[in-house]
C-alpha cells in the first residue's frame, strides 16, 4: 500500500515531481489494470488533482509547514502566522549552538522550527508545567535528520527550576512539582493519537483550497488514511533516497528525551540563551516569572500570544521588577499581492489572525553586578 | 560608537521565487559546499558563535577585545569594542571599560561622575547607568552604520524564513549595504554554511568587511566588489547557491544570472521599495521560476503604560448619591485605572522616542 | 428580503484630485443647482429625511408601507417593507408584520411559532426574536442585493470626506453598481443637492433605481443608463458637477469628461482595485487636476468576548503554598480572568461570521 | 495690517490664488517700497513661499481641517485623523435634519463636522460634564454660515438628563448636577484664550511641513500673529465676497447657545437621532451609561478613543445591558500612496495613531415594546 504516510516521505527529497508520484501509485493499484479506459483516465485525474500538478512536493520547511497549518487548521498553531514564528526565531537570536528554551503549546511548531534553525547543534529544550507534555507531534513534519530531532529535549518547568539553586527564591514550583518523577516519558510521536482538536474538517479545507486555486505549497497535514484504490503494501518501486522511512520513525525514538543530568546541571550554572513562550490561550505572566531566571544575563527573550492584552499585563510586570530591558510589544502585519500584467493588487486574506509577540532581553537587576554565583 | 538611526522609507515588498529550470549540471554542488573556517581571533567576542564554547552565557565575563552594545534605553543603543583604558562618554557620565571587564553580559554598570553635558536629561555626577548587552543580529541592525537604507527585523526575519535557510545554506547577496541582512544570514547558515556578499561600491564593501570582522564572522561572510546588475554573479560560483537575496535599483537585470546561480529548487529574493520594480522583477523571474510571491510586512509597536483615564465624573465637584448603577460604574472605572494603557508607537518599531529618561 | 453577502476583494484604492483648470464659462452653474423635488409618497418611511418630520425619532412608529431592517444578529439582516398580512420567516420562527405595526423603531418582536425549519440553530416555537431598526446607508450596505462588487463603510465614509461633499451639492457617479455608494452620497448632498449617477447596464440601473425609490431616494437621485467610458457625462452637464466619483474599470478613459463637468475646484475620485489602473489615471489626471492624492483604507475590526485565559498554574493537579510571590501572580491572574479579551476579528468587517445563535 | 488673521478669511472664497494674496501683501506693506531691489526680491519670495505657490488656499472643509490639526497638532483633537473622523460621521449617521448628540473633546472638531453635514438643519448638540463646557473654538475654522453656526447648542449633560421623565432611572446625574445654573453662557469661541496645550510647537512644525514638500492642502492654524513687515491695517485692496469678517465674527455670537426649552422638550420626548462622543483620555463606559438614555430607539451611535481598552470596557457593558446591538470596535488604517511613474511605493508616515471607533444602535431593551411612554 502506498499510503499518504509514505506520499510524505517523498517531502524529504527536493523535487519530488507530481507526475513520479502518481505514476508511482498507478504502478501500485492492484485494480488500476482491471478498470475500463474511462475508468482508468478517471482515476488518474483524480490521483494527478491529488499529487500533481497541483501539489507541487517540495522539501518542508519551517515556512510551509506554518504556512499549510496557518491555512488548514489554524487554531491548532494558536493562528500563529510564518511572519510571527519568523520574528519569534530572530527576536530569540537562534542560531548555531543555541540553548533555546521553548513552551511550546502550538503543537511542536515552535520546537520543530528551532530545530531546523538549530542544524544539530545546540538544544531546544521544550518545557511543560504539570506532569504531561503538550503535543508536539508536528515536528514529523519537519526535514529533521536524526541528529537533528537528538537535540529536542523535554523536561518539566518543576525540573529545571527546582535544580536551579539561584538566589532568585520566587518560583513555588520548587515545592509542588518536585515529588513528580523527574524523568518525563519520551513522546512517542508517532503512535500519538491525531490532536486535531478544533473542528475545522481539514479534508474538506483541504478540497476546497485545492479547486479553487493552485497551492504548490500545499501540504497534506491529514493523518494517514487508507486508499481504497491501492492495496498493496509495496514501495519497491520508489526511490526513496535521503530520509526513508527509518529516519521518519527514529524521530519519535529521539525527540523528546528528558536532558541528560550533566545537561540539566550546565544549564542551571550558565542558563538558556534565549526563550520562545508561544501559549496561545494562557495567561503568560506567571510562566514568564518562572521562566526569565532560567536564562543567561543578556539572552533574548519572545513571547507570542494571540491577544494583545495578556502580553501588556506580562510587560508591565516585567518593567516593575526592572528584570528586562528593551521591551517592545510587536505586531506583524503581512500582506500578499497578486502580481500580474493590469492586475496587480493586495490580497486582504491572511491578515486577519497575526498575534502579537512581547520580546526584550534579560538582565541582571541587582546592582552587585560583580558578585552573582 | 554609533547611534540608532531612523529609517526614512518604511514600506519594502519581498519577490520569493523558487527555481525551476536551474542549471542542471551544477545541481550536485551541494549542501556541502563548505568552506574552511579560519580559527576565529580568541579575544573577540562572537556575535555567532562558531562552536559552544563562543556562546554568551551567565558565566561568561566581558573580556578585552568583546564587544558589547551598551543600551542607554529603547533606542538609544551603541556598539563599543572594549578595551583596557577605554573610556565611553555619554550624557549619563563617564564610563571607564576597566570598570566592565570581568561582569557578565546583561550587568548594570555606572558611570564614574562627570556629567556628559549635551545632554539636557541626563544624570550629573555618578548615578548615571547603562547596561552592556551581548550583541546578537538584532541588536547590531540597531546600532550599525547606515552607509544606506537598511533592512529591518520585520523584513529579515521573513526573507530568512522564505529563503529557507537552515545551517550548512550557501547564500548570495546583492548589495551588501550597510550589512544589516547579512548578519542575519550568516547566523542562519552558520556554523558550517557561507554568504557571499557584492556590493558595486569598493569603500561600502571594504566597511562592511571591517564590521563582519569586528563581530567575528569574517569565517562566515565573504565580501566582494562587483556589480551584479551589469556583471552577474561570477560564472564559477555556477549552480552553488541555495538562495540569491537581491536588493538592487534594477533587480531584473541581475535576475538571470541569479537563476543560474541556484541550485535547483533554490529560493530567489527581490526586495524593492517601488511597484515598478516589482512588477519587472515578477515578470523577468516567470521564465525559469516558479511560486512567485510578493509579499509587504509592516510591524506595529506598542508601549504600555500605567496611566489613569479620566472619569467622566471627574469633572463634576460633588460626589453623587451610590446608586447601584452609579456604583458599578466607579468600580469599574476604578478597575480600568488600574489597567495598563497599551499605546500604539508606530508601524516600524523604531520611530517615536519615547519621553523621560530612564537613568539617574 | 436580502442576506448580506461577503465581499470577495478587500483592498481598493482611491485618487482624489482637485480641477484646476475647469470649464471656466460653466464656474457659476454653482450649489443652486436644485431640482424641483416631488413630495415624498407618504407612506414610506424615507432613509434620508427630506424635512424634519420624516426622522425616526423614539415616537414615530413603524407604519404600513416602511421598511425596516431585521436585525437577526451582527451578520444576519434584511430589509423587509412592512405590509398588511405580511410575514417573514427566519430560522427563528415566523413573524407576522402585522404585530409590528405601531411599535417604535429599535423594538424587539417575537415570533409566533412554527420554527423556521432549515436553521439548525433557531428556536422551534415562539421564542424566536428580532429587532426591527430604522434603515440607515450603513445597514443598507449591508442588506443590499449584490448586483456588483460593493463599497463599505470604510471607503464610502473617506470618499464623502474628500470629495467634501455638503448639503446642497452636485455630485456626478460612475457606474451605479449595487448603489452602496449612491445612498451615502444622497445622504450627504440632501436636502437640496443631487445625485446624478450612470451605469452602461441597463438592469442593473433599473434594479438600482428601483432601490433608491424603495428607500425614498428618488427626489435627491437620477439614474441614467450611459456608457461614461466611451461617451462621457452628457455635454448639457458641463461644469455642473461639485464631485465626480469614477468607479470603472478604465476610469483615464472618463477622466477629461469628469474634468469638463467639475466645476472649478471640484474633486474628482477615482476608485480602483488594482496598481495599474492607479498608475494610468493618476496619469490622465496630471494634465488639468492638482492636489492629486492616493489613499488605500482599511478596516480592523474586534469583537470583545469576556474570556478566561488558563493560568499557568491550572494545569497542576495541587496548589501551591502562598509564597508571596506566587500570591501576587494569582491575584493579577485572576484579575486578567475578569477582563475581556480582544479578539481581532477581520479587516474588513464583514468577514468571519460570528459563533453561536443569539435567540431561543 | 494685514494679518494672518484675515488672510484666514480668504479660505472662504473658492480658489483665492496665492499670488494675489501675495500681491495684496506687497501693496500692503509700507516698508516695501524702501527695500532694495534684491531685499524686495527676497520678501517676495519670502511671502510667496508662505502664501503661493506652496499654500493654495481652499475652502475649508473637515476634510482639509482635521488633516492639519493631524499634521501639526495631533494631541489637540485627540489624534482624530481623517478616516476616523469620517467613519464618526458616517456611522452616526449623519445627514439633514438630524439631532446629533455630540461630547467633544477634541477641540470642536466634531461640533465643526456635524455642523457642516447639517448645512443648516438640524440640531448639534454639544454636551459635557461639569459646570464649564470644553473649547469648541476650532469650529471657527470651519466655513460655517451663520445659519450653520446656529444649529450648534451647548447644555450640561446634567440638564439633558435631568429633563428626561423616562423610565430609565439610571443616572445619577439628575441629583448631582441639577442644582447648577440650567443656562450655560454662550461660548465667546473669538475671545477664547487660544488653548494648543501640548508642547508641540506648531510654528517649527509648520516651517518644516513647508520645507520638506509642497503642502498644498495646510491651513496656518496658528493663532494670529503680528507680522513686524506689514503695519497697514488696510484690506480694502481685497475684495471679501462670500463670508467675510462680520460672517466669521458672528460665529462667535450664535455658536454653543443654550437650546430652547422647545428644543430640550422634544428632545426629551423624541430622543437624539444619533450620537458621537470624542473624549480620548477619558474613561468612556459611564458617560455612554449616561448618553444612551438620549438617544431615539434605532439610533445608532459613534464613540471614538485612542485607545482599545476603554471602548472593550465600554462595549462589554453594553453587550451585558442589552441596550445596543451591532456593537462592533473598528480601527481604521489608511495608507497614502506615491503615484509616479517607475516610483509608486506607499507612505508610511500617517498610520502610527489611528484610534478606534465603538458603533453600535441602541434598542428597547423591554420585552413589553408596545407599551413605552
Amino acid at each position: 500500500m502506498i499510503s499518504n504516510h509514505y506520499v510524505h516521505t517523498f517531502q524529504n527529497r527536493d523535487g519530488a515531481s507530481g507526475d513520479t508520484i502518481v505514476e508511482a501509485l498507478i504502478a501500485n493499484s492492484s485494480t488500476f489494470g482491471k478498470k475500463t479506459v474511462f475508468s482508468q483516465e478517471k482515476y488518474k485525474l483524480k490521483k494527478q488533482k491529488k499529487y500533481a500538478p497541483k501539489v507541487l512536493l517540495r522539501r518542508p520547511s519551517t515556512r510551509s509547514i506554518c504556512e499549510t497549518y496557518f491555512k488548514k487548521s489554524p487554531a491548532r498553531t494558536g493562528f500563529m502566522r510564518v511572519d510571527a514564528l519568523s520574528l519569534l526565531l530572530s527576536m530569540a537570536n537562534v542560531g548555531p549552538y543555541s540553548d533555546v528554551l521553548v513552551v511550546d503549546m502550538v503543537g511542536g511548531l515552535v520546537v520543530g522550527a528551532v530545530a531546523e534553525r538549530l542544524g544539530g547543534t545546540g538544544y531546544v529544550c521544550s518545557t511543560y508545567l504539570g506532569s504531561a507534555p503538550s503535543s508536539i507531534d508536528i515536528i514529523r513534519m519537519y526535514n529533521l535528520s536524526s541528529d537533528m530531532t537528538s537535540r529536542i529535549v523535554q523536561a518539566p518547568l518543576g525540573d529545571l527550576c527546582s535544580l536551579q539553586n539561584s538566589f532568585n527564591a520566587s518560583s513555588v514550583l520548587k515545592d509542588s512539582i518536585q515529588a513528580e518523577g523527574p524523568e518525563p516519558n519520551t513522546v512517542p510521536v508517532e503512535n500519538t493519537e491525531p490532536s486535531i482538536p478544533q473542528p475545522v474538517d481539514t479534508t474538506v479545507l483541504d478540497e476546497k483550497a485545492q479547486s479553487s486555486e493552485v497551492q504548490p505549497t500545499n501540504i497534506d497535514i491529514s493523518e494517514p488514511t487508507m486508499d481504497e484504490q491501492i492495496n498493496q503494501d509495496d514501495n519497491s518501486s520508489l526511490d526513496c533516497k535521503g530520509n526513508d522511512v527509518s529516519s521518519i520513525a527514529s524521530k519519535s525514538l529521539r525527540a523528546g528525551k528528558a536532558p541528560s543530568p550533566e545537561k540539566m546541571k550546565y544549564w542551571n550554572e550558565h542558563g538558556f540563551s534565549s526563550l520562545i513562550v508561544a501559549a496561545p490561550g494562557h495567561e503568560v505572566e506567571s510562566f514568564v516569572a518562572d521562566l526569565l531566571p532560567l536564562l543567561s544575563y543578556s539572552a533574548p527573550f519572545a513571547i507570542y500570544h494571540q491577544y494583545l492584552q495578556p502580553l501588556a499585563a506580562c510587560m508591565h510586570s516585567l518593567q516593575v521588577s526592572k528584570t528586562a530591558i528593551g521591551l517592545q510589544i510587536s505586531e506583524p502585519w503581512l500582506r500578499e499581492y497578486q502580481v500580474l500584467p493590469s492586475r496587480t493588487h493586495p490580497h486582504m486574506q491572511m491578515n486577519a489572525f497575526g498575534g502579537y509577540i512581547l520580546s526584550g532581553i534579560r538582565i541582571h537587576n541587582g546592582d552587585a553586578c560583580n558578585g552573582i554565583q | 560608537m554609533l547611534k540608532m538611526q531612523l529609517p526614512t522609507l518604511g514600506c519594502y515588498f519581498c519577490v520569493f521565487a523558487k527555481l525551476t529550470k536551474g542549471s542542471a549540471m551544477c545541481a550536485n554542488l551541494s549542501f556541502n559546499t563548505r568552506i574552511t573556517i579560519p580559527a576565529a581571533s580568541a579575544a573577540a567576542e562572537m556575535m555567532v558563535p562558531l562552536d559552544p564554547s563562543a556562546k554568551p552565557t551567565s558565566q561568561r565575563r566581558i573580556a578585552e577585545g568583546d564587544n558589547v552594545v551598551v543600551y542607554e534605553r529603547h533606542d538609544a543603543m551603541r556598539a563599543v569594542a572594549v578595551r583596557a583604558g577605554g573610556v565611553l562618554q555619554n550624557r549619563f557620565g563617564v564610563f571607564r571599560h576597566d570598570d566592565w571587564l570581568g561582569r557578565p553580559f546583561g550587568c548594570k554598570v555606572y558611570s564614574t561622575g562627570g556629567g556628559g553635558g549635551g545632554g539636557r536629561g541626563g544624570g550629573k555626577a555618578g548615578a548615571g547607568f547603562v547596561h552592556l548587552l551581548a550583541p546578537t543580529p538584532e541588536l547590531w541592525t540597531l546600532v550599525l552604520s547606515h552607509r544606506t537604507q537598511i533592512l529591518y527585523i520585520a523584513d529579515i526575519s521573513l526573507v530568512v524564513s522564505y529563503l529557507e535557510l537552515v545551517p550548512g545554506c550557501v547564500v548570495f547577496e546583492s548589495g551588501t549595504g550597510s550589512g544589516s541582512l547579512t548578519t542575519s544570514l550568516a547566523r542562519a547558515v552558520a556554523p558550517h554554511g557561507r554568504v557571499c556578499t557584492f556590493d558595486f561600491h569598493e569603500q561600502r564593501a571594504t566597511s562592511a568587511r571591517e564590521d563582519f570582522e569586528r563581530n567575528g564572522l569574517s569565517s562566515l561572510i565573504t565580501v566582494a566588489v562587483r556589480d551584479i546588475q551589469s556583471e552577474g554573479f561570477p560564472e564559477e560560483q555556477r549552480g552553488a547557491a541555495d538562495a540569491v537575496f537581491l536588493d538592487l535599483p534594477q533587480p531584473w537585470l541581475a535576475i538571470p544570472s541569479a537563476g543560474i546561480t541556484l541550485k535547483q529548487d533554490g529560493v530567489l529574493c527581490s526586495f524593492s521599495p517601488c511597484i515598478e520594480q516589482v512588477q519587472r522583477a515578477c515578470e523577468a523571474m516567470r521564465s525559469c521560476f516558479t511560486d512567485i510571491r510578493t509579499f509587504e510586512i509592516l510591524l506595529r509597536t506598542y508601549e504600555v503604560r500605567e496611566g489613569a483615564l479620566k472619569g467622566a465624573a471627574d469633572d463634576e465637584e460633588c460626589n453623587a448619591g451610590p446608586l447601584p448603577h452609579r456604583e458599578e460604574n466607579y468600580c469599574l472605572l476604578r478597575k480600568l485605572q488600574m489597567v495598563y494603557i497599551i499605546l500604539l508607537l508606530s508601524w516600524l518599531g523604531l520611530a517615536a522616542p519615547l519621553k523621560g529618561t530612564p537613568a539617574t
